[in-house]
């Protein structure tokens, strides 16, 4: 299926860019007309994957973000959250919930138990020393759902 | 995102407002670790009654904290949590601390 | 001076995403903590810069724009919006208050005298079939200022 | 964006909400037009108290119905202007028609 609407964005990883990152893409959603709880739940899951590649990915270094988000005729959003940070060695493991690997940060090692919470799919693809992408998939029943 | 901090008798409150991610939550901890460790409080609450937006960064700011004040022999009180954030720790899994929706995390 | 922090953007020439658009720049400019009134210049003028490119640049065709936006240590705040549309033959003229090629679409010819009284600098550079961009430069007082 | 409009007597009163720029300024401007031509209005009263943005599509909106009226023989009012609008209206060089912030536009 082809999207209606799409959008590329890219921003260092600096901390203060979580907020930027959740917004633009709530902006993006927002032509589909969607109830503030989808809007909620969507900004906070794109804030975790921006999060984890600020955190884990980058280990707070500043290198670089990348969004795309993609909307389809069936009220479909994907969002995909990319960095080219250190990769991640077993991907089922670091799903678990409170499985973390930095817990002097205080991770609570529940962000992606959050996503998956929030979104109807997550799907995380990983190369060790390459990066990470994080896609988000979450179907919008608006206002008339 | 800010934090204002009251000490009355020996309830120590953190008034958290604005948008808690981990960008802000670095700072916030700072600010009420210190102000814990100086206190001694017996308890010490977490109001969440002006928070606009919470993610997993939030729930690793609870955590902490109740891990800081078993340490210090005190208590930690969650108060006030907007329907999004319940949302989010209950999400997350915190179904056994669901005592937290209804005013207290006890030791 | 390099910035403190930059971030790029692309999307389609959708007229649903003049919205998107000054509210993703007004998020990665908010970290300035600026006023109301200059958030809404700000907006105001990426507006117009975004509807031209749409309107003009690329007549309604559905084609990409690119802002990107940056942030110096001195407060001041660059934005770019780029189509790779038509262009612009007299620049000069085009900048006249009043001065437009669509009044049938009811285009009031005062975009660009729109972003010059909100921005301190408005730049364009523009190649008759390659396309425009729209350099837009305004320093922020914030709070304090 | 949105606009609701109501005929009393032969005033004419667009109430226009929410955010205008080009992309809103197509439909709000068919549903003014069709209303102003069935009712050949003496009034047409644009109102933006609930307008939280305009850029210049609004100014475009503002001289096409200053024009559609002029056609029609009636009169064109602009009503509350938010101060940010009142801002683009006026820098937009748009001193000349200064009167509007008072109330009306005369032919
Ligand atoms: N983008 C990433 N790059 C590298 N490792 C990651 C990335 N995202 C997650 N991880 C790994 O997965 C673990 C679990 O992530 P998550 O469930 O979000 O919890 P937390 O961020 O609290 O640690 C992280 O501790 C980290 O080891
Ligand atoms: N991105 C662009 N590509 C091509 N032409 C442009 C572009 N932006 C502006 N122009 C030209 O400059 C003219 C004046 O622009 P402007 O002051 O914004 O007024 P308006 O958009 O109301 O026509 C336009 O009518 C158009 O001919």
């Amino acid at each position: 299926m082809k999207p209606l609407n799409e959008m590329k964005l890219s921003f260092p990883s600096k901390s203060a860019n979580e907020a930027f990152a959740r917004t633009a893409v709530a902006a993006f959603v927002a032509a589909l007309d969607p109830t503030v709880d989808e809007l909620t739940d969507i900004k906070t899951a794109v804030s975790e994957a921006v999060t984890n590649a600020i955190v884990h990915g980058y280990r707070e270094s500043i290198q670089t973000i990348y969004i795309t988000a993609a909307i389809y005729p069936d009220n479909r959003v994907v969002i995909r959250i990319r960095d080219k940070g250190c990769g991640i060695e077993d991907i089922q493991k670091a799903m678990e919930p409170l499985y973390t690997t930095s817990p002097e940060g205080e991770r609570a090692g529940l962000g992606f138990a959050v996503m998956q919470s929030l979104c109807d799919k997550v799907k995380v693809t990983s190369r060790p020393g390459k990066g990470t992408t994080v896609t988000l998939t979450r179907t919008l029943a608006g206002r008339n759902g | 995102m800010s934090v204002r901090i009251y000490l009355a008798e020996d309830i120590l409150t953190a008034y958290l407002s604005g948008e808690l991610d981990h960008h802000v939550v670095r700072t916030i901890r700072e600010e009420i670790d210190e102000a814990a460790e100086r206190a001694h409080p017996a308890v010490l609450v977490l109001d969440f009654r002006d928070v606009t937006f919470m993610d997993s960064s939030g729930i690793g700011l609870v955590m902490g904290r109740y891990a800081l004040m078993q340490e210090l022999g005190g208590e930690l009180k969650i108060e006030n949590l907007p329907n999004h954030i319940k949302k989010v720790m209950r999400l997350a899994g915190l179904e056994r601390l669901a005592n937290m929706e209804t005013g207290g995390v006890r030791k």
